[in-house]
């Protein structure tokens, strides 16, 4: 086990809990200058504290480890098997985010990636590579645009998660109560 | 305007929850329920919606009808053991109900006051390192997949809350509104900054067609630099020199 | 802080870490049944565990706690300032209308639409089909009288958006008035 990184003697007090919590929700890296900013602290005070989360997880089932781009959470590769077991067994819920994103592509297919992040005011790549990877969106064509951006549209996997026939059978806006 | 009486539809939902609003805002025992008094109130109240134009729905006056004839019950003397008395006694039908609806209102309050997912408490968010395909479960139903897709097109505005301080707006009121914000933001903005303070849906609704009203009579721009990227809004007339109420009306056009 | 849980002396090495990380991996509720079935162990050595995983977590940035007849894994009330920041999705948010129907099925369940009607006074149309897009609430059966109306009764996706182990959870309140 790595000796313990000592915390900054003047940090914040709960940082170390902030900055979990955030790791644990963020569902990727989590960079020191951008947690700084949210939690209107010096970079460096943050460093510090991800630091100290990571040698303290070391030999637990959940990591703190540095990569590309921040600081990831992540199952410990020790873990792996029991993870990759579980996943066999258990099926998997989308992500709000994901939800979002498969909301946008349904109700306005054939859509660019431009439109669904304009749409949604944040960065779209992760939930829609989730939802491509899933089966549950595909890319149906290219829009007559500058760069030819892809479009993309539900699937027939969708339909039947959906227990829809077709997708005129979506419900339309004029039908929330 | 009554201070006391602030209308937010998402608080006041149908008579008997304005009703026991009254109840508990007059200090009134549930018990004993002095009809003379609940109905004056209610009466009151219900005036004071028609004032507002609120648009009154007919189980309103239903309502109102009810307590003015249990009002006149209390008026005449009791029947002493009336031969019928199976029937229940109107007003302990009334009072049940109360005691049911404030009951649901205090288990609403506590079911609102646990720590919430998304509010107190978040859960992972499952996108990263979930490679290869598994079974999927949507854990909603086309009908909540739509309701996230209008959650998205409101995105970050407040919910709707009408209040008889903010009427709905006239077009000419609108456009003379939409002319003092553009001349307070130096002549240009961006166009969701025009209603960024409003919370009502209606009034952001009205405010948008005064824009594109005055777009369309020239008084004012709009251009985007980039697709569904932020629209800014120019003001290109005076609001001294257009005839507000005359670009409007109805015979003229 | 609760006092640390013992860990069974005879517990599989490695088990803890093995949990944590499916914890972590699921996203949602994991059973101690379903764990224990993955990991091939008895269900108590499991649920042991994860209360051993419970008590470790107190005062930590991501909890484990007793949710939906489960265990989950979730960042910790205390630092939901920080991590709403961070987050960009939208959260579910019942209206007044939901939360008033959601309070009227939950204690009073199995409960038919007339009834939710009656008690609100008003029509609930609208908010029930709010709270069964978004999975909070489900058809259980139908009402053996005229017209045979359809009743309705929570889901486990309820408990864990409010974070209860159980519908026995929900706090009592008596007769109001």
């Amino acid at each position: 086990m790595n000796p313990e990184l000592p915390l900054m003697a003047n940090a914040r007090p709960g940082l170390l809990t902030d900055l979990e919590a955030i790791l644990f929700a963020a569902g990727g890296p989590v960079s020191s200058r951008r947690a700084a900013e949210v939690l209107q602290l010096a970079e460096a005070e943050v460093e510090n504290a991800l630091g100290v989360l990571a040698t303290r997880s070391v030999g637990r089932g959940v990591e703190v480890v540095a990569v590309a781009g921040g600081w990831l959470m992540r199952s410990a590769p020790a873990a792996a098997g029991a993870v990759a077991k579980w996943r066999d067994v258990a099926p998997i819920r989308p992500s709000r985010a994901a939800l979002e994103v498969l909301a946008a592509v349904a109700w306005r297919q054939p859509i660019t990636r431009a439109e669904i992040d304009a749409l949604r005011g944040v960065d779209s790549a992760g939930p829609l590579r989730w939802l491509l990877g899933h089966g549950l969106v595909r890319a149906v064509g290219r829009r007559a645009e500058i760069g030819r951006p892809a479009t993309y549209g539900t699937t027939d996997g969708f339909l039947t998660l959906l227990q829809l026939p077709d997708l005129g059978a979506l419900p339309s806006i004029g039908e929330v109560g | 305007m009554n201070e006391a009486f602030v209308v937010h539809t998402d608080v006041f939902d149908g008579p008997l929850d304005l009703l026991l609003h009254l109840v508990q805002r007059e200090g009134i025992d549930l018990r004993a329920l002095p009809m003379a008094r609940v109905a004056a109130a209610y009466l009151e109240a219900l005036d004071h919606m028609i004032e507002l134009d609120l648009g009154i729905a007919g189980d309103h006056l239903v309502m109102a009808a009810t307590l003015v004839h249990l009002k006149s019950l209390d008026l005449l003397p009791r029947a002493p053991m009336a031969v019928d008395d199976d029937a229940p006694d109107p007003r302990d039908v009334l009072v049940a109900q109360l005691k049911a609806h404030a009951l649901l209102r205090s288990q609403a309050d506590r079911l609102d006051g646990l720590q919430r997912v998304g509010r107190d408490v978040f859960l992972r968010e499952p996108d990263v390192g979930d490679a290869g395909p598994r079974r999927v479960e949507l854990g909603i139903d086309a009908f909540g997949l739509l309701a996230i897709y209008g959650d998205l097109l409101l995105r970050g505005r407040p919910t709707a809350v009408a209040t008889p301080e903010e009427p709905i707006l006239d077009l000419p009121s609108t456009c003379r509104l939409l002319f003092a914000r553009l001349l307070g933001l130096g002549g240009r903005a961006e166009l969701g900054a025009l209603w960024a303070d409003e919370p009502a849906k209606a009034r952001r609704v009205a405010l948008f067609l005064g824009v594109l009203e005055m777009a369309r009579l020239g008084w004012l721009s709009l251009a985007s630099r980039v697709l569904w990227g932020p629209v800014d809004v120019v003001l290109l007339a005076r609001p001294d020199a257009v005839d507000v109420h005359r670009a409007f009306s109805p015979d003229l056009r």
